[in-house]
C-alpha cells in the first residue's frame, strides 16, 4: 500500500481520529500526539492518567489489578485474600508470570494459591465483614503465615464493609493467641472503580505496605553496598538475571518491591544506602517516602538494554564512588558485554532498519525502545496504558499536572522525618559534587524525549487506533499485551506481550537482552507469514489443462 | 519442594475461605455466550477491569483476538449510578465498531448499585444511541451469584428474551443449545444434526468465531455464529433441545413458557451413552432417522472402548469443573468402568450431587463429590486417596506436578496447551478424542513407570 | 540399566549386519494395499508364516479383523512349484468365504522359485475355480527388494494392470492415489476431494475396512473400499494424482503409460505445503475453485503454526520411517522452523537423500540422513547429538525410554496407542493433529522438567 | 438364538462343515471331534499335525516363527541373526512378549533388538553366505557375545546357502582372534516352509540347542534340589513366578527352557536332579534325550491353576522324597491359597456357569482349563494351533502315530547315554517304589481326556469355523490369538489372548490364578457388551410428537 504509507504523522492521526464522534475525537486528539522534534516537543502536553470512554475497548485493567496482581503478586509470603465475589480472585491467581525462588526448605510459598471470601448473595445483602473475618481465621489456622492481606474488590466498598478494621481486629485477636507466631494483618481498599485504571492500585497498594511493613525493621544486614531495587516485578525472571549481576559486582539487594520479594525484604526497606527506581510510574512516590522520612536517596535505573544496563551498574557505582566498585562494575560489563556482542553481530544484519511499536504499561514502552535501538530497529510509535503526564515528558511536569476527581479519591500519605532513624545518605557536599559531575538524583525524563521525530505518542491507546494504525504503517513488530495480542497478528504482524513476555524471557541485564536479540531476530524474521496466503489465492485463475 | 507446599493431607472445615477455586464469575460466561452471536460486541457494564479480566481469560483460552466493551465505571459511576456510561457506551460502541447487536452483561458493581439495564437499553434506542437494524440484548449476571456457567446461561436467555419473536407459522427447525461448551463442540453438534438432516438453530454458537483462520485479513466480527435473524425465529421452531441442564435450561424454558416451544432438557452429548440420548432425542423431536454414518462412528467409539478396556478399568479419576461437563465426563468414565474417586465443582446447584451419586451408584467405591467445593479440597482429597489420572483446568497442572499425576485438560480455561478450541470432544468422535487422550495419558505413565523387565512393546 | 544397552556412542561401518530395521517386507504392504479394496480378500502365495506375520502386525496396528489366504507352502512345494496350491486355494477361498477379489502377492520364496502368479491366476479361471464376477489380481512382491512400501506400491499398480478398462468415454473423475496412509486419511482424503466437488476414485481405500464399528455384527468384508467397478473405470478418469512418490507413482505412471490417463505425482498431503500443493493441483486439474471451508481449515494451520511457533522453533527432532512419509514430515518439521536433525529409512530409494537435502538446505543445522538406514543408525547419531522429540512407529520407545526423549508415534507399527486408525495427519486438520501431539510432546516436557520457579500456568 | 443353542455337538459339526468344498470337509472332518464321553474316546483318533489346506484361514505360523520367535525368543545372551530378507526378523522383534530379567549389572540382553541380514536380490542370485559372514563378523565387533546363532528363513534353503558352514567357519576364526572371549556360533535350517506348523520350529531349535550348547558345563551348581524346567517361556513374567515359588520352597531352577534363560543355564541342563515338562508339545524330546544321555527323569508338571500349582509342587517334593522339602510345599501352598480362596470368593459367583472355549497353541488349549474349572466355568471346547496326536489323546499313541512326509524332513537326533556323565538320578527300586505311589515319569494323558462329554475337540482350527462356532454355540469367553481375536470380538464375545496375554499376566503359578480370575472376571462381566446397540436400534420406530 505505497499510498498510505506515503502518509504524513498528522494524516495519520486524521485517518484514525476521524472514525470517532466529535467528543471522542475531541478527548483522543489531546492523548494522541505527532512527535515534532525535540524542541517543538518542549512546548507539548499528553494528556494522560485520565479516564477511558466507556465504549472504547481499552487496554486497561483495573484498580485491584494493580494493587493484588502488581504489586502484591510477586511477593511469595503473604496471605493474599481477595474479598469479593470469586472472579476478581480468580482472574489474578497466578497470571503475572511474577517468579519467585522459595527454594530454601522452610520458604512459605503462597503464590500459587488463590484465596477468595467468594461472597455471594447473602454477603452481599447482608455485609460480608463476618465471613471475611471467619477467612482469615481460616486462613491462619491452616497455614499460620507472617501476614494477610485483604484486598477489596467493587461491591465491598459499596456495600460499606470495614476492611481495615477486620484486618485490625484480627490481627489482634491472632496476635494474642499465640505470642510465638507474630502474623500482620492489613488490607486494601483498591475496588476496581478506583482511579482510572491500574496505577491508582499500584499506589494503594505501595500506600499501605509503606504504612504496615516498610520500617519494621531497620537493623542494617550485611553488604558493603546496600540497595533497594523499586518498580521491578520479576516478569520471566528479570529480577534473577538483575540479582544476578548485582552480586557479580559486589553489590548487595537489600530489598524488592516487589519482585521475587518477602515480607521481611519489605520490612527492613528503610536500611538501604540507595533506592533504585526502574518503573516509575508505579513506585516513585515510595522512593520519595523513603528519602523523606530515612534519608535514602534515589535514582532512575534500566535494566532492559544490554547498555543500559550497563549505565545503570555505573550509576550506582558512581554514587557509591568506591574504585573498588567502580572498577569491578567495569570488568563485569567487559566480561558480560561479550556474548551480548557476539549475538548482536549475527542478529543484527537481520533486525536492522526493521520497525517496532510499543503500546504497554507505564515504563515498558519506554525501556525496551533501548533493546530495539541495539538490535537497530526504530520505534515509530510508542505510548503507555496507564502513565501518567511525568512518564511521557519527564518529572519537570509535575508541579503541572492537575489532579482530576478520579486521582484525587487515591489517599496521599504525609510522610514526615523518622526521628530515631533518619539518615541522610550523603552529606550536600557529597551530593553537590556527584551533581556536578552530571550524576541525577530522582530524575526522569520520560519518553518523548528519547523519541524520534515524526513517531507517534499514544496515550491508552484503543484497539481501534492498533488496527489502523498496523494497516497504515505495518510495523514489524507491535509490543503491546495479551488482548491485543491476536487481533495484531491477524494482521501478519507478530506481537510481543511486554506484559507476561509471551512465556519468554528474562529479558532484563546481560542475559536477558540476549534472550530478547533472540527472541525479536525469530518474530520479525518467521517464516510464517510468508504462508498467509495459499497458492490459489495467488494465482486465482485456473488452466483447464485436464479438464474435459 | 513443591508448587502447592502449603496442601496438607489434614482436611479442615472450612466455611468463609475458598482457595483455588473450581469455578469463576458470571460475566465471563455471558460474554463467552454472547461471542457466539454473528456481529455481536459483548459489553461488560461495570468497572474496566472486568472487562479486561474476562477477555484476557478468553484471549489466553483461545489464542484468538477477543473483544468486548466496558462501561469503564470510576468512583463516580459507582456513587450515581452507570446509566451515563452505558449510554454514552452505546453510542461509542456502534459508531466506532459498528457491531451488528450488543450484549449487555452486568456485573456485582453494576447489580450492587442497582442499574436497570434493558430499561437503560430501551433509553438507548429511543436516544438514538442504537442505530436503526441494529439491536441490544441484556443479562443480569451479578458476580455474587452462581459461577461462569450461570452468566452463560443467563446471557443465552438473554438472547432469546430480548429477540425471539412468535411468528404465524413454524419454521420447520429445531433449537438446539449446546450448552457451555468450545466452539468445537458446537461444530461437531451442527455436523451430526446436518448428518441427521435435522435444520436447527444452534445457539449462541462460537464456532468460527474463537478458532479462526490466520489470513492476513482481520475481521472484527468473524463470519461465525446466529445471527439475529435465526434468534428471532426461535419462537417459530418445532422444539428445542436443551444441552446441559446448567447452560441451557434456562433459555429452553423461557421460550417453552412463552413462546409454547416445548424443550427437551439433556445432558451434554459427550462420552457415548450421553450422545446416544442426543441423537436419540434429535431423531425423535424431528421424526428423522440416524443415518448409517452415525451409527458408524457409534460403533468406532464402542470398538475403541472395547479394545482399551483393561487399560482404563478401575483406574481413579479426580475431577473438577463445572456441573454439565462433569455430570457427562463421569457418566462416560463410569461407562469405562473407571473410578471417577474425587469430583468437585465451585459453581452451586444442589441437583448435582444427586445427579453424580446416581451414576455412580455401581460403582464400586466410595466416591467423593463436593459442589461449591474447591481444588484445595480436591487436592486434599488426592492426597489422602491417590488417583490415576486428573481431568481438569489448566490449573489443575499445579496438583499434577506436585503428585506426579499425568492430567488430561478439559475445561475453562485451558491456557497451556492447543486443541480445544479445533478438535471437539462432544459426539462420538469427540469420545474417541477424549478416550485417545485419557489412554494417552495413562499408558505414556505406564511406558514410564514399567520396570524394564516388563517394559511392553505393544499395548 | 537400559532397553538398548548394547548401542553404544561409537559408530562403526557395517555393510552386512542390519539392527533394528527402519522397514519390513513388501508382500505387508501388498496385503495393506488389497485391503483397501472393497469385498477382497488378500492372498500370500508363500509359506504361511509370512501370512500369519502380516496378518499380526496389520491386526495389532489396527485393533480389527484382518483376514487373509495364504498358499500355506510345505517343503514339496518350495521344491516343485506352488501351482498347485494357489489354484487349490483359489478354489477353497471362492467357495469358503465369498469375496469379490482375490488380491494375490508373492513372497520370497514363491519368487525365488519362480512361480508365476499370472498364469496360475488364468488357469484358476479357466478351470473355473474362480466364479463367474469374481476377479483375482495379482503382484510381485519379493520380500528382498525393496520395502513394505514397494510392495503397497506393487499392489496398487496390481490393481491397475489387472483391472484398469479403457471405454469410449471419460468418467469426469479423477483417481486419486492416497499412497501409504492410514484408513483416517483415505478418509479426509475423499473429505477434502467432497469439499472440493471433485469426484474421484481413491484407491486403495481402506477406510471402513481397517478402522470399523464394534455392533455385534461381524462383516468378513467391511463396507468401505474401492470397488471393482471403480478400479476398472480408472483407465477413464481425467487424470491421475499420485500422493508419494513411493507408494504411488507406480499405478499413475501404468494409467498414464497404457490408458492415457495423465498423471501428476505430488507428495504426501501432509502437513501445510504439501497440503497447499494437493489442493493446488486437485483444483487445476479438475478446474474447480477451492470453496471457502478448505481455506478456512487451512487459515486454522496456519494460526496454530503461528501461535506456537516459539515452542517449535530450533527444536530439534529424529525420525525414522517411510520415504513418502518422511519427505512430508521434514517438510513440515522446517515450515514449522524445527530442525529435523536425524534421518532414516529403511526403504531404498537414492533420491529419497536428495529430497531430504532439498527441503533442508535452509535449516542451520547439520542434518543426518540414511537411506537404507536402520534405528540403530538412528540411536546411535541421538547419542552423539541429542534431539527434543522422536517421531517414529512404536519400536522408537525403546530409544525414547533409554534417551528420555519424548516420542511422537507415527508410521507403521503403531502397537501401542489408538488414534492413527481414526484421527488424519493428511489435510490441513491433519496438520493441526501432527502439530498438537508434537506441542503436546514438547509442552509435557516442559512442564515436567521447568524448575518450580520458572513453572508456566499458561504457555 | 434358542434354536441354534439347541443344536447338538454333532449338528453342530455338520453345520459347520457343510460349507466346505468335499475334500476339504473330508480332511476337516477327522480334526474335528465331538467328545462322546471318556469311554468312546479311547477309540477315536483326532487327526494333528498335518498340513493346513491352502486357502484357509489357519491360525498357524512357519518353522522360523516357531524355532526362532518361540525356542531361543526368551533367551537374553544369544545374538539371533535372521538370515533373510527383513521381514521374518522384523516381525519376530519384541513381539513375543517373552520377559527377562537382566538386571544384573554387565548382564547381556540382546532381547531387545532384531538382528539381520537383509537379503537383497543380489543376496539371493549370488548367494548370501559372503554377507551372513560378514554379518556374524559385525555383530562380534560390536558386541562380542556369548554366542551368536543363524536362522535361516525361506529363501535361503533354496539358494542353498550353507549357514551351518558359515558358523562353524566363523566361529573357529573368531574364536582363535580373541583367546580370552570364547563365542558359541550355530544355525539353524528353520526355513519357514518346513513341517507344518510352528512345531517343527520348536524341534529344529530344541536339537540345535541340545546338540551345540547342552553338556557344554556339567558343573553342578549349588542347590539341593535341582530341577530344569522345559517348555516355560516366560510370557508376561509366568516363569517369575514359578521362580518364585520354587524359590520359596527352597527348590533350585537350575535351567529354563527357555523362559528367562541365558546360555549359561542351557550349557548346565545337563547336571539337574529332575526336568519337568510344561508345555508337552514343544519340548518332550528333549527331556527325553537328556534321560536317555544323562539319566535325569522327567515329569510333566502344569503351574497354570492354583491347583495344578500346588499338584505339581508336590509332585517335585513327591520325586525328592523329602520331608522337609514335602513339608516346606505345604506351607507354601497353604501360605499362597489364602489370597486365591479369598480372590476366587469374591469372583466365582460372577463366573460360575458361563463357558469358554479355547482354540490356541499346544498346551495352553489344555492347561487353561484348568484355570476356568477353578472359576466355575464350563470349557465347551478347544484345540491346538500346532500340537500331534499325543498332545491330545495322551502319549499313549505316540507308537501308533504315523510320520508323514513334511514330518519326515524334521531331524531326529539320535542320542545315547554320555560315558562320562551318565547318572541314573533314581535307582530302579527308588523309581519302582514311586510308580507303585502312582507316580508317573514321563507321562501326559492329553487334552482330551480332561474334557467333558458333548465338548468339541477340533485341530487347526480356522476363522470360519471360529466364527460359525461363536454364533451358533456363544460362549461367554474365547480364547485365542491376536488373528483371531478382533473377529470373534466383533461378534461380541470377549477374546483371552493365550499368546500374549493381551498384555496381561503373569497368569501361572499363584499370583498368576488371581491375576487371571480378575482378568476373566473383568471380560465376561464387562458392561461394554451392553453398548453394542444403540438406543435407536432398540427402538426404532418414530413417535413423532414434536412433528408439525
Amino acid at each position: 500500500m505505497p499510498t498510505k504509507k506515503a502518509m504524513t504523522p498528522a494524516e495519520v492521526k486524521e485517518e484514525i481520529l476521524k472514525r470517532y464522534p466529535t467528543k471522542v475525537a475531541r478527548k483522543r486528539d489531546k492523548q494522541f500526539l505527532v512527535h515534532e522534534g525535540p524542541e517543538a516537543m518542549q512546548t507539548k502536553d499528553i494528556q494522560a492518567n485520565v479516564r477511558t470512554i466507556p465504549g472504547i475497548i481499552t487496554q486497561r485493567g483495573c484498580t485491584y489489578a494493580g494493587c493484588k496482581g502488581v504489586i502484591l503478586g510477586p511477593t511469595r509470603d503473604i496471605v493474599n485474600i481477595t474479598h469479593g465475589p470469586i472472579g476478581c480472585g480468580f482472574y489474578s491467581w497466578l497470571t503475572r508470570r511474577n517468579q519467585t525462588d522459595a527454594s530454601a526448605p522452610d520458604a512459605a510459598n503462597y503464590m500459587t494459591y488463590c484465596f477468595s471470601t467468594d461472597m455471594t448473595e447473602h454477603d452481599i445483602v447482608f455485609g460480608g465483614m463476618n465471613k471475611l473475618r471467619q477467612a482469615v481465621q481460616e486462613a491462619y489456622d491452616l497455614f499460620k503465615p507472617r501476614a494477610i492481606a485483604i484486598f477489596s474488590t467493587c461491591p465491598v466498598g459499596l456495600i460499606g464493609d470495614d476492611v481495615h478494621a477486620v484486618a485490625r481486629e484480627m490481627k489482634e485477636k491472632l496476635n494474642a493467641i499465640d505470642p510465638n507466631h507474630k502474623v500482620n494483618i492489613f488490607a486494601f481498599s483498591c475496588e476496581g472503580y478506583k482511579g482510572v485504571s491500574q496505577s491508582a492500585g499500584h499506589h494503594i497498594a505501595n500506600n499501605q505496605i509503606f504504612t504496615h511493613v516498610v520500617g519494621e525493621e531497620m537493623k542494617r544486614p550485611e553488604g558493603k553496598y546496600l540497595i533497594n531495587m523499586l518498580g521491578e516485578y520479576n516478569i520471566g525472571g528479570d529480577a534473577f538475571e538483575i540479582e544476578r549481576i548485582l552480586d557479580k559486582c559486589g553489590i548487595t539487594l537489600n530489598s524488592s518491591f516487589s519482585g521475587n520479594s518477602t515480607y521481611e525484604q519489605f520490612a527492613r526497606a528503610g536500611v538501604a544506602d540507595l533506592n533504585c527506581v526502574m518503573c516509575h510510574r508505579s513506585i516513585n512516590y515510595v522512593a520519595d517516602m523513603m528519602e523523606t522520612k530515612w534519608g535514602i536517596p534515589w535514582i532512575k535505573v534500566n535494566f532492559i538494554g544490554a547498555k543500559s544496563t550497563a549505565k545503570s551498574l555505573r550509576k550506582i557505582a558512581q554514587y557509591f564512588g568506591d574504585k573498588q566498585l567502580i572498577d569491578r562494575v567495569e570488568e563485569v560489563i567487559a566480561e558480560e558485554m561479550k556474548n551480548v556482542d557476539a549475538t548482536l553481530a549475527d542478529v543484527k544484519p537481520r533486525t536492522t532498519g526493521k520497525t517496532a511499536m510499543l503500546f504497554v504499561g507505564g515504563s515498558r514502552a519506554h525501556h525496551y525502545q533501548d533493546l530495539f535501538k541495539e538490535l537497530g530497529m526504530r520505534s515509530i510509535g510508542a505510548g503507555y496504558e496507564f502513565a501518567h503526564r511525568d512518564d511521557y515528558e519527564g518529572r519537570r511536569v509535575i508541579p503541572d499536572i492537575k489532579v482530576d476527581a478520579d486521582s484525587r479519591n487515591i489517599e496521599e500519605l504525609h510522610i514526615e522525618q523518622d526521628p530515631a532513624n533518619y539518615n541522610p545518605r550523603k552529606t550536600d557536599e557529597e551530593l553537590k559534587q556527584l551533581e556536578a559531575a552530571g550524576f541525577e538524583f530522582k530524575e526522569y525524563a520520560g519518553l518523548i524525549p528519547d523519541m524520534d521525530k515524526d513517531t507517534l505518542i499514544i496515550d491508552d491507546i484503543n484497539s481501534w487506533e492498533t488496527e489502523k494504525l498496523i494497516e497504515i504503517m505495518k510495523p514489524d513488530i507491535f509490543c503491546a499485551g495479551i488482548k491485543e495480542k491476536y487481533a495484531v497478528e491477524k494482521l501478519g504482524v507478530p506481537l510481543k506481550q511486554l506484559h507476561n513476555y509471551d512465556m519468554g524471557g528474562p529479558y532484563a541485564g546481560f542475559k536477558g537482552a540476549v534472550n530478547y536479540y533472540l527472541e525479536i531476530d525469530r518474530l520479525v524474521n518467521s517464516k510464517i507469514w510468508s504462508y498467509l496466503e495459499a497458492p490459489w489465492d495467488k494465482e486465482p485463475e485456473l488452466s483447464a489443462t485436464y479438464v474435459g | 519442594m513443591t508448587l502447592l507446599r502449603h496442601t496438607s493431607k489434614e482436611i479442615k472445615d472450612r466455611s468463609a475461605l475458598t482457595i483455588n477455586p473450581a469455578k469463576t464469575c458470571q460475566p465471563v460466561g455471558a460474554m463467552y455466550a454472547a461471542l457466539g452471536i454473528h456481529g455481536c460486541l459483548p459489553h461488560s457494564h461495570g468497572s474496566q477491569g472486568c472487562c479486561a479480566y474476562h477477555r484476557t481469560m478468553l484471549t489466553r483460552h483461545y489464542k484468538e483476538p477477543v473483544y468486548a466493551g466496558t462501561s469503564s465505571f470510576t468512583e463516580g459511576a459507582s456513587v450515581f449510578g452507570g446509566q451515563a456510561n452505558l449510554l454514552q457506551a452505546f453510542q461509542n460502541i456502534f459508531e466506532i465498531y459498528d457491531p451488528e447487536v450488543v450484549a449487555v452483561h452486568s456485573t456485582c458493581l453494576s447489580e450492587t448499585i442497582g442499574d436497570d439495564m434493558p430499561q437503560i437499553a430501551d433509553k438507548a434506542v429511543k436516544e438514538g444511541k442504537v442505530p436503526e437494524g441494529k439491536v441490544v440484548v441484556t443479562a443480569s449476571t451479578p458476580s455474587y451469584v452462581g459461577s461462569h456457567v450461570t452468566g452463560f446461561a443467563n446471557m443465552v436467555q438473554g438472547m432469546v428474551k430480548g429477540l425471539a419473536t412468535k411468528k404465524d407459522k413454524k419454521n420447520g427447525k429445531i433449537n438446539v443449545i449446546p450448552g457451555f461448551v468450545e466452539p468445537s463442540d458446537m461444530g461437531e453438534i451442527k455436523r451430526l444434526c446436518k448428518l441427521m438432516d435435522v435444520p436447527i438453530i444452534l445457539f449462541p454458537d462460537t464456532d468460527g468465531v474463537l478458532n479462526g483462520p490466520l489470513t492476513g485479513k482481520h475481521k472484527m466480527f468473524p463470519d461465525g455464529g446466529v445471527t439475529v435473524e435465526e434468534l428471532r425465529d426461535t419462537a417459530n421452531s418445532m422444539g428445542t433441545l436443551a444441552l446441559g441442564e446448567w447452560g441451557s435450561s434456562l433459555a429452553a424454558k423461557y421460550l417453552d413458557s412463552t413462546h409454547k416451544v416445548p424443550c427437551q432438557i439433556l445432558g451434554l452429548p459427550l462420552g457415548l451413552t450421553a450422545t446416544d440420548s442426543f441423537i436419540d432425542a434429535l431423531r425423535k423431536m424431528a421424526g428423522k432417522s440416524v443415518p448409517a454414518e452415525i451409527s458408524f462412528e457409534r460403533g468406532q467409539l464402542v470398538d475403541v472402548m472395547k479394545d482399551y478396556h483393561q487399560y482404563l478399568y478401575r483406574r481413579k479419576v479426580a475431577l473438577a469443573g463445572d456441573p454439565d461437563q462433569l455430570i457427562a465426563l463421569t457418566e462416560f468414565l463410569v461407562s469405562l468402568d473407571m473410578i471417577p474417586a474425587h469430583i468437585v465443582t465451585g459453581t452451586p446447584g444442589k441437583k448435582f450431587e444427586e445427579r453424580i451419586r446416581e451414576i455412580t451408584k455401581d460403582v464400586p467405591y466410595k466416591v467423593n463429590v463436593k459442589v461449591e467445593g474447591d481444588m484445595f479440597m480436591l487436592h486434599q482429597w488426592i492426597k489422602n486417596d491417590p488417583v490415576d489420572l486428573l481431568i481438569g483446568n489448566t490449573y489443575m497442572k499445579y496438583i499434577a506436578r506436585d503428585e506426579d499425576i499425568p492430567l488430561v485438560r478439559h475445561g475453562l480455561p485451558i491456557l497451556d496447551r492447543v486443541g480445544h478450541q479445533y478438535f471437539p470432544t462432544v459426539g462420538y468422535k469427540g469420545g474417541l478424542r477424549l478416550l485417545e487422550k485419557i489412554l494417552d495419558a495413562i499408558l505414556t505413565r505406564k511406558d514410564r513407570d514399567d520396570p524394564e523387565t516388563s517394559f511392553e512393546l505393544a499395548l
